[in-house]
Order: structure tokens, then C-alpha cells, then sequence
């Protein structure tokens, strides 16, 4: 079990969602300063959350464009599992792996709390094992949007992999912290091997720190 | 060369910012706002004096870091 | 008296200093100063810098004891936490720059205490904010608080370190002069702290981070003035925040850091190249020469005196090994931050300034630190106020329910969660107890123990008995740690007063200084670092006397974390302390009967040490299932707290107002389950702790026996949509 | 009407973002870039035709909410 974890300037979940695999698996991911070009062999890529680039222009714009990213793109088309969480999803979508944008929140503000999510696609690796979960968000642009066009293509593709809900798995307005359509809270690829999520796993990967449901998106790919 | 780069919300994507803009204008009470859109505008100092060419870079560095042409639309000019 | 100098003396005034003040600089140097020289005095000697009114009265803190590593006096406080690990701290204002700059005020405020603990050589974990706005009412407030909190958030979130906690308090003696104190707490290795004082003769002086632009010249000489209508006008240029270099400016310090290279470091905060490299020099007791030609210029055609006065954020000041300086670069180099070598350690014992080949600045260190003025401004104490005694007639008890709303509806007592939700409170996956409970809960990462925060301050209490008042503030914290299950530490503290030079003003000082230290010493609670920030006035108006204190407390097992959170149904709720009924200067007064009135509580201390080791003692044994502190808002308020948190209901015996709202010192509520009790209550009578059974936890509501009750959900909607509400 | 305002930084006070977006154009290739300035672009439609009152009121917008005057300078054009 080999895993990868991305580091931009700017990055600060890096070493928590480390922390969390190593958790999980047992082995310790390696570091990839984003200056590298190529990346080894890896079980599962993670592009982790924090701001990068300040979050400066756009989130995850600056990013996007680093040296690394082609190799990230390489290795996703080839078919390794890859997740971008929250800053990291924002840099997938930057870098059209994933599709649809990610806006301001429609509060206008920061919001870090506690939300449920519900797989919507069964099929993936990383939402086989998950049903109604608990866990952080942390972000100011969260709000994800799409054309109609996209929407249709990603809904018909079954790429929609989590949606935001309440703690009984109700998807309402209520449940929605950010704005997003539809209540989208993450969306995969569409050979389903990459994983874009706003809510941050890797910090309800432990019940110390008030739910470990967040585990179950890496059990598929770590297991 | 100062280059002036404009950066705008391509027409059907949401704008939170622009709308919350809207309300609160309305709420210090002005009135007959139909909506507002909120972009960027970007000054970038060049060296060099040859419109073209720079006018050519510049919508280069706009498709390429700029602008995100999923949800937003640009236009560049020079002075 | 005549002018007898060459210089204007408007200069020399708009530079802050007073006439004597001149005349000791004219003294020193044997010459008159020329501008920039002017303008480095006039830095050093301000307030902010100097400590001039405070100085002789902060010496008075107790700042010893068996945990400290590093008292006051260096960048931030050093205590032991056990197995090698060190937790470093450090609380400071940002009053000034936050009014007239909410958020980018509030922002450079967060990244400057970062910086205090990272050149330490601790990486931050948890930062705090202690914050005072005007009156709700006040048309500035909502705007303020709004900057403010969005400020702290912008900082803190990008740089990816949890805001854990804090406080907030609205009063109108803060209508022109908000307070915005942060808090970084950091962890290091014992045997790898770094120090300021610059040495080794030859050695060269380096500077890294941004670029120096002209941002906030006189900054340190505004914190130290008091505002008058003007104040908004004269804009100076604001210090605008970059969190994102200043992460770099962290990861590419703590990088160079496990290397030995680093002899001295020092961050450029208020009065940057200025204030850092006189430091360096001063505790090092040698000279420095610097060629400001070789500092990092952000702007064309700056001069001496703007490079020495600029406060351009994310800066640092370091002396290096020799030979390491290539290493040092690159590290520098690869995170994209600016690298130079400005200079070097002299013998000379002065500040040589060059810059073109001219010399523009020439200043025996000496004169600038140890000639620094230093006053014993008189002072008067104002009698406390008289107790007050309520009028138990004209008060039903019906009402109790009705007000029990009105006050955790009410901005000084409601949640404070449209607040922290802005905050990343999470990242670093260490935050064992989240905002919300009486202390904030961090773990040291890959251990199993952690370190309790808490701030606190009542300025109300400061105001009516500035003694009570300050060791009320030092006492809250320590409360507020105990409750979690913390062993209390050390604190550090953030002085916020209005003019010195008043009586009444410099009285409260004195007074709060001397309850400070009073607690700190019974309760073997020392102060290892603070702030003073004075002049907090508004067209002669000053704030209340705002001693700000930050707590640190140590959990040995993360497993005996306490929270406030009622538990479980069907357990046993006590009250430990005694309930004598002091309602002089209460919440109830203020919020329920308009009436800021009567005497400040006051603590006895040595009940205060016996009732809080008692709690420990539950805790320890793992006998309570939730415990609270009864702070401001009283019994009641604090009952509904835990209810709120833990959505649990509870059912309380009848009483009446004074009973319910009483703010009486010293006193605790714990939740216990029915097999402990007996056990618990031996225990107390063994003590001689007073203990009372005050009610029971239920489902969903919160009833008092022949009273009333409210369902603990209507409750919740009622505390949080304050804030919701107000910043609309 | 629709107009058009344009919210930049004053002269000397830092601009991060401006910063960063003009390194990381150098990193990926465009030369002879002096400096990036990032700024507001914001656009409200607004019933009447009367330019004057118009002008007035938007700037009187900027003032009250749009700018950050502190740090910010303003400007105002009705197309
Ligand atoms: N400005 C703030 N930032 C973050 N958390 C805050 C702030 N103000 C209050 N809190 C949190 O709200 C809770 C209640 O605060 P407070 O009423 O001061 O508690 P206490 O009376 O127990 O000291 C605490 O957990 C505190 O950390
Ligand atoms: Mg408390």
C-alpha cells in the first residue's frame, strides 16, 4: 500500500490527512513537494486541503498550474485512485479533471462545522463502504456550481458522490451549509476514480475528534 | 505598458457576492438597483511597447492562469 | 520655555516625545538627533514600545514557579509541559489598527503574535482572541465586529492554524476604542528554543520574509496616542496581511531551525527594523551595523527613516552562524521569500545605520533601552462602589424563566458560535474540546496529552473594584481550566487601559496589577509574558480598565478531559462554592434591570485554591461526568449552559432571583452519576467544600420546580441567533 | 444604465494577491513583467436615465459600502 500526498505552499491539512492514512493503513504516505514532476507508483494520490497559494486569484487557480500537477493528471487518467479534498478539490476542479466550479460560499463567510453527507454513486472505491456520515467542513468557497449542461452530464454519469444532508440522511435546504446545487458536496470522475469532496475526511478519522466516519472514503482504495 | 484586464462572471453562473452586494445597497436604502455582478480587474505593468504582441500574451495569461473559462469571461486592454 | 534647538520643535512633538524626553536624547548623544534618529527614538520611547508608565508596576508580577522555562521579556513566556515538550505563549493587542482597519487590523494583529511564538522555535497550535466592542446599539459596532472577526479568520484559517477560543464583551466604553487581543500558544522541544540576543562579533545580520514597503510608518507611535476626531482622516497606510507568506515565512524558519544556525531571531513587529534590531543588539550587549541599501525594498526611493520605521508584515531579524549563511539562503530561497544579509554584530555597542555610503544614523544602544524613560505616574484609587441589595419584593419569581431568556439572548452571555464558526477550529486534528466550553482542548500532536486555553476578563468588575477586578480575570482562567480537567500553569496577560497620565486611570492599573498578583500567587499561577496597551481613549473617554488574560493549563490524559456538556439522563447536578447571594455589579443587574450598580464579588482566594483542587480530585478519580464553572450570568445561566451544549434537559429546585443570578466567586456545577454521590459528598464534608444538590438531569427541558420551564431547543434558537441576527 | 466601477489599492499599501499571481506567471513562462495589481471590478444596473443623480449615488455606494476607503481608491463610469 503505497499513497501520495501532494504539498503546495500553502498547504495545511497535508500532514492531518497524513496523520489520518497512516491511521488507517498502517504505512506512511510520501510527501511530494509540488516542484516534483513525477510521482512513484501510489496506491492513492491525495491533493489535501489548506491554501494553497493563499487561496490568492481563485482557490487552487495557482495550483493548478504547478509542476506536479501533470504528473497528477497522468497517473488519475491512468487510473490511480486520487482525491482532492476541500483545497484539493478546488485545485482538481482548476485543473479540469473534475468539472463544474466551486464559488463562494452563499453566506459570504468562512464556515467550519460539523455536517452529514450521503453517498449518492455506490459503485466508487471511495463511497462503497459509506452511508449517512459526519464530518468538518472548513471553507470559504464551497458553493459548487454547475452549467445545466455539466449538471445533466455528471448526474447521468453517476458522478455525484456525496450529497450534504441532515443526520438522518434527509436532503433538504436546511442541510445545505454552502449553497451548493443541489446539494452537492463531492463529485467523482467519470471513470470514478477521482474524488473531489468539500468536507474534510481526514479529520473524522478518529473518535477523539468527535467521529471516525470520515474513514470510510479511504477504506476502499487503503484496505 | 500598463495592460487592464477585466474579469467577469460569464451571464448564467450565480454571483453570491454580487447579490448580497444588491441587498445590502438596498438595505442603506438606495434604491432602483435591478442587480449587481461582482469581477476582477487586473493592472499588470509590461515591459515592452508593442500593442500586439502584449495583447496576444495577455489573453494567453488569462485562458492559461487569469480566468477561469468554466464560469468566467475576460477581456483585455491596453493602454 | 524656550526652544533652544535647531530641530522644530513641532517635529519633535509630532514624533510623540515630550520636551524633557528631547532633552535626555540631546543629553546622550551629545548632538540634536537628525530625522531618522528622531524618528528611531521616538519608536523606542513610545509606550508601546518602552513599557515607560508600566514598567515599574509589571515588575511587581509573579513570574516564577516550578513549570516556567522563560518568564517576561523575551518574544513570548516558555512553560514545561512535561517529557522535554514546552508550551510557549504569548497574548497582544491590536487595538488601534483594528479601528480604523477592522480586518486587515484584526489580520496583522494574528500574524504578529504567530510570529512572536515561531521565532521561539515553536510551531503555533492554537491561537485565542480576546475582543471588546462598543455598545450593540452603537452605529460602529456591527461594522467593527463584522472586520474583526472576519479579519481574525482570514488570517488564522489561511495560515492553518486553529483558532480555538476566545472572548467577547460588548460595552459602550468601548464605542471609540475597540479591543482586539490575540493569542498564539506554540509547542517546541525544550532543549531548541531561540532566543533574541545577538552575539559573536563579525557575525552577520540577516534579514528574511516580505519585502519592506511603506506600510504603517508610525505605527508604534500611533498605538500610543489617543484618537481624536481626526484619527480617521490621518490614514496612515495600514499594514496589510499576508497570511499566505507568512505561512512560508513559518514552515522556511522552522526548516532552518533544526539546523545550527540560528544564533539570535527576532520578528520586525511594532516598529519594525527598528524595535527588532535594538532588541537584538540590546540583550546581546554588543553593537549592530546595518546597510539599509541591502534591505529588500517593496517601494522606489525609500529612505532611512522609512526602512527603519516601515511595520511591513511577515519580516524577520536573524543572526546566523558564520558559514551557514548559503544553507540558510536556499532554505529561504526555495519557499520564495526575500534572503539578505544586512549587515553585522559590531563590538561597538551602537546602531550604525548606513545606506548609500552615508552614514544616516549613529545611536549608542544604551541610551535607547536603558535611558528609555521610565515613570512612576501618580495615582489615585477610586473607593469601590457600595454593595447593593436587591428588592426582593418587587421581584416575582415567575419571571426567572422570561429572564433567564433575556440574558442568553443577550450579546455579552449568548453563544458565541457565529463567531468561532468562522474560525478554522479544527485544523491540525489536535482539537480535542472546540470552542464552546470553558476551556479550549489541544492536544500535543502523537502524545496523549494536551494543553487547556482559556480567555477571560471582566471589565465591568475591573471597573467598580479594579483589585477584585484583576484578580477576578486571573481567577476566571484558572476556573476555566480546572473545569476542563486542567492543571493550571501560567498565564500571559494584555493590559488595555485609557491615558496614564490621568490619576484615576494609572489607579486602576496600579489595582488591577496588584489583584493580579495577588491571585497569581496564591494560586502558584505565574505571569511568563503580556502586553501593555495604553492610551485607550476617545476624546478623553476611556475604556474600562481591560486586564486581558490568557490561561494554559496541562492534561496529562487526554481521557480525563472534562467538558461542560451535560452527559446523560437521570445523573445528579451539585453545585460546589458557597451560594451566598452577591448581586452588586451582576449581568442580571444590567441586562434585566438596567442598572450597572453595586460592589464587584469578591474572591476569597484560599476557598478559590481548595474548591478548584477539589474538582481536580473528581476529576482525577473519574467521579464527575461533566463540570462547568458559575461565571458572569450566574447559577441559572450557567445551568442552561450546559443543557444547551449537551442537549440534555435538567430539572432544578425552586428558588428565587438572587439565588439564581447571583455572581458569588469560587463556585463550580458538576454533573454526577447517582452511584457517585455518596462518595462525592464524603468526600466534600472531609474538606470542609461546600456542596449542594441543586437538580436533575432530564430529556429536553429545563424546568424549575414551581417556576416554569423552556424546552433546552427554544433555548439554543434563542442563544445562537444573536450574533445571526445582528450582523445581517 | 449599467455601470461600471473599478475598486483598486492605493498606491503603497501591499497587494499579496497581486504578488503571487505575478510570480507564478513568471513560473509558467511570460517574461517582462514589471508588476500585478489585483482590484475589484463591479457591475450594477440601475433604473433612470439620469446620469448625474446616478453618478452621485454611486459614489456615494463606493463610499458607504463598495470601497474600502482606508486602502482603496474608487471609480465611477455609467456606460
Ligand atoms: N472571540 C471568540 N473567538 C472564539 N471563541 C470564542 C470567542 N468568544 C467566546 N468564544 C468561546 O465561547 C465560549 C464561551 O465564552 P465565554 O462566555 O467567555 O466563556 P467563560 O465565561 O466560560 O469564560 C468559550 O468556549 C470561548 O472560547
Ligand atoms: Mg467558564
Amino acid at each position: 500500500m503505497k499513497s501520495h500526498v501532494i504539498v503546495f505552499p500553502g498547504s495545511n491539512c497535508d500532514r492531518d490527512v497524513a496523520v489520518a492514512i497512516k491511521n488507517i493503513s498502517g504505512s506512511t504516505p510520501d510527501m511530494v513537494w509540488h516542484k516534483n514532476t513525477s510521482i512513484q507508483e501510489s496506491d492513492l494520490i491525495v491533493v489535501p486541503g489548506g491554501f494553497s497559494y493563499g487561496d490568492y486569484l481563485r482557490c487552487g487557480a495557482i495550483a493548478s498550474t504547478s509542476p506536479v500537477i501533470n504528473e497528477v493528471i497522468n497517473k488519475a487518467k491512468a487510473g490511480v485512485p486520487v482525491i482532492g479534498i476541500c483545497n484539493g478539490f478546488q485545485i482538481l476542479i482548476e485543473t479540469s479533471l473534475l468539472d463544474g466550479a466551486l464559488i463562494r460560499n452563499k453566506t459570504l463567510s468562512f464556515i467550519c462545522k460539523d455536517v452529514y453527507i450521503k453517498p449518492e454513486n455506490s459503485s466508487s472505491i471511495f463511497t462503497e463502504y459509506n452511508s449517512v456520515a459526519k464530518m468538518p467542513i472548513a471553507h470559504n468557497e464551497g458553493n459548487y456550481f454547475a452549467s445545466d449542461d455539466t449538471l445533466k452530464k455528471i448526474k447521468d454519469h453517476d458522478q455525484i458522490a456525496f450529497k450534504y444532508c441532515d443526520a438522518d440522511g434527509l436532503v433538504n435546504e436546511e442541510s445545505n451549509p454552502n449553497g451548493s446545487l443541489d446539494n452537492i458536496a463531492g463529485i467523482l470522475n467519470d471513470r470514478k476514480n477521482v474524488l473531489g469532496l468539500m468536507p474534510h475526511p481526514e479529520r473524522a478519522a478518529e473518535i477523539t475528534l468527535g467521529s471516525d466516519q470520515g474513514k470510510n472514503i479511504f477504506e476502499g482504495v487503503l484496505r | 505598458m500598463l495592460a487592464k484586464i477585466h474579469i467577469t462572471l460569464k451571464k448564467d453562473v450565480l454571483d453570491p457576492q454580487g447579490k448580497v452586494i444588491a441587498n445590502s445597497l438596498s438595505n442603506l436604502g438606495f434604491e432602483g438597483i435591478q442587480s449587481v455582478r461582482q469581477g476582477k480587474y487586473i493592472e499588470i505593468m509590461l515591459d515592452g511597447n508593442d500593442k500586439n504582441t502584449a495583447t496576444n500574451k495577455l489573453n494567453e495569461m488569462c485562458e492559461k492562469l487569469l480566468a477561469n473559462l468554466v464560469i468566467e469571461d475576460y477581456s483585455v486592454e491596453i493602454d | 520655555m524656550d526652544w533652544s534647538y535647531n530641530i522644530e520643535k513641532s517635529l519633535v512633538e509630532s514624533h510623540g516625545l515630550k520636551i524633557d524626553e528631547f532633552d535626555s536624547i540631546v543629553q546622550g548623544l551629545g548632538r540634536e538627533p537628525n530625522l531618522t534618529e528622531l524618528g528611531i527614538f521616538s519608536a523606542m520611547w513610545n509606550e508601546h514600545c518602552s513599557y515607560k508608565s508600566s514598567k515599574y508596576w509589571l515588575k511587581k508580577l509573579p513570574t516564577s514557579g516550578d513549570r516556567v522555562v522563560q518568564g517576561p521579556g523575551e518574544n513570548a513566556g516558555v512553560i514545561d509541559i512535561d517529557d522535554g515538550d514546552v508550551a510557549v505563549f504569548k497574548m497582544e493587542s491590536h487595538n488601534h489598527p483594528s479601528y480604523i482597519e477592522p480586518y486587515q487590523g484584526a489580520a496583522t494583529g494574528v500574524g504578529g503574535i504567530l510570529r512572536d511564538v515561531f521565532t521561539m522555535g515553536a510551531r503555533p497550535i492554537a491561537n485565542l482572541n480576546a475582543l471588546r466592542f462598543g455598545d450593540s446599539t452603537h452605529p460602529k459596532t456591527k461594522h467593527l465586529l463584522t472586520g474583526v472577526v472576519e479579519g481574525i479568520g482570514g488570517y488564522g484559517n489561511c495560515i492553518g492554524i486553529p483558532t480555538v477560543g476566545g472572548e467577547v464583551n460588548f460595552h459602550s466604553s468601548y464605542n471609540g476604542n475597540i479591543l482586539v487581543n490575540a493569542m498564539t500558544v506554540g509547542i517546541a522541544k525544550k532543549d531548541k528554543i531561540f532566543y533574541s540576543a545577538a552575539a559573536g562579533i563579525g557575525n552577520p545580520v540577516v534579514y528574511v520574509g516580505s519585502k519592506t514597503g511603506r506600510d504603517g510608518i508610525h505605527g508604534a507611535t500611533m498605538a500610543s496616542a489617543e484618537f481624536d476626531d481626526d484619527s480617521e482622516d490621518k490614514k496612515p497606510t495600514v499594514q496589510v496581511g499576508d497570511p499566505f507568506t507568512e505561512k512560508l515565512l513559518l514552515e522556511a524558519c522552522l526548516e532552518l531551525m533544526k539546523e545550527k544556525a540560528i544564533i539570535a531571531i527576532q520578528d520586525m513587529g511594532a516598529a519594525g527594523l527598528t524595535s527588532s534590531s535594538i532588541e537584538m543588539a540590546s540583550k546581546g550587549n554588543v553593537g549592530l551595523e546595518i546597510d539599509l541599501t541591502k534591505v529588500p525594498m517593496r517601494a522606489s526611493n525609500m529612505t532611512a527613516y522609512e526602512l527603519m520605521l516601515s511595520e511591513s508584515q511577515e519580516r524577520m531579524l536573524m543572526v546566523l552562524e558564520p558559514g551557514k549563511e548559503d544553507m540558510a539562503r536556499n532554505i529561504f530561497k526555495k519557499w520564495d521569500l526575500e534572503f539578505e544579509i544586512i549587515g553585522r554584530v559590531t563590538d561597538t555597542k551602537n546602531l550604525v545605520l548606513n545606506m548609500h555610503g552615508k552614514e544616516e544614523a549613529c545611536i549608542p544602544i544604551n541610551i535607547l533601552v536603558e535611558d528609555a524613560p521610565e515613570y512612576q505616574r501618580e495615582y489615585t484609587v477610586r473607593d469601590p462602589a457600595a454593595e447593593y441589595h436587591l428588592d426582593k419584593a418587587s421581584l416575582n419569581n415567575k419571571t426567572i424563566i422570561d429572564d433567564l431568556v433575556k440574558m442568553i439572548s443577550h450579546p455579552n452571555l449568548c453563544s458565541r458560535r457565529w463567531i468561532w464558526e468562522q474560525y478554522d477550529h479544527m485544523v491540525m486534528t489536535d482539537t480535542l474540546v472546540r470552542p464552546g466550553s470553558d476551556a479550549a482542548v489541544v492536544r500535543v500532536h502523537g502524545t496523549n496529552k494536551a494543553i487547556a486555553l482559556s480567555t477571560d476578563c471582566s471589565p465591568t468588575y475591573c471597573k467598580h473594584n479594579s483589585f477584585e477586578g484583576g484578580k477576578h480575570a486571573v481567577v476566571e482562567t484558572w476556573r476555566n481550566l480546572i473545569a476542563s480537567g486542567a492543571e493550571p500553569i501560567a498565564i500571559t496577560d494584555c493590559m488595555n487601559f485609557g491615558n496614564p497620565e490621568k490619576p484615576e486611570i494609572m489607579g486602576e492599573f496600579v489595582e488591577c496589577i496588584r489583584g493580579m498578583t495577588e491571585a497569581c500567587s496564591v494560586l502558584s499561577y505565574p505571569v511568563v509574558s503580556g502586553n501593555v496597551s495604553l492610551y485607550n481613549e476617545t476624546n478623553g473617554e476611556g475604556i474600562y480598565p481591560t486586564p486581558a488574560i490568557g490561561g494554559v493549563g496541562l492534561i496529562k490524559d487526554i481521557k480525563k478531559i472534562k467538558t461542560l456538556a451535560l452527559k446523560e439522563l437521570n445523573s445528579k447536578i451539585y453545585t460546589i462554592g458557597k451560594n451566598e447571594g452577591h448581586i452588586g455589579n451582576t449581568q442580571f443587574l444590567s441586562i434585566i434591570l438596567n442598572k450597572e450598580i453595586g460592589s464587584t464579588p469578591t474572591i476569597n482566594l484560599s476557598e478559590e485554591l481548595k474548591n478548584g483542587r477539589f474538582i481536580l480530585e473528581l476529576v482525577n478519580q473519574d467521579l464527575i461526568l461533566s463540570s462547568h464553572d458559575i461565571g458572569e450570568g450566574g447559577l441559572l445561566v450557567a445551568v442552561a449552559e450546559m443543557a444547551m451544549s449537551g442537549e440534555i434537559g435538567a430539572s432544578i429546585n425552586t428558588n428565587d432571583h438572587t439565588y439564581f443570578f447571583s455572581e458569588d466567586q469560587s463556585r463550580y456545577l458538576i454533573e454526577v452519576s447517582p452511584n457517585n454521590e455518596g462518595k462525592i459528598n464524603q468526600m466534600a464534608l472531609d474538606s470542609n467544600i461546600a456542596i449542594e444538590l441543586i437538580g436533575e438531569t432530564i430529556k429536553d427541558d429545563l424546568i424549575i420546580t414551581d417556576i416554569g420551564q423552556i424546552s433546552v431547543q427554544n433555548l439554543k434558537l434563542k442563544s445562537e441567533s444573536w450574533f445571526p441576527n445582528f450582523t445581517k
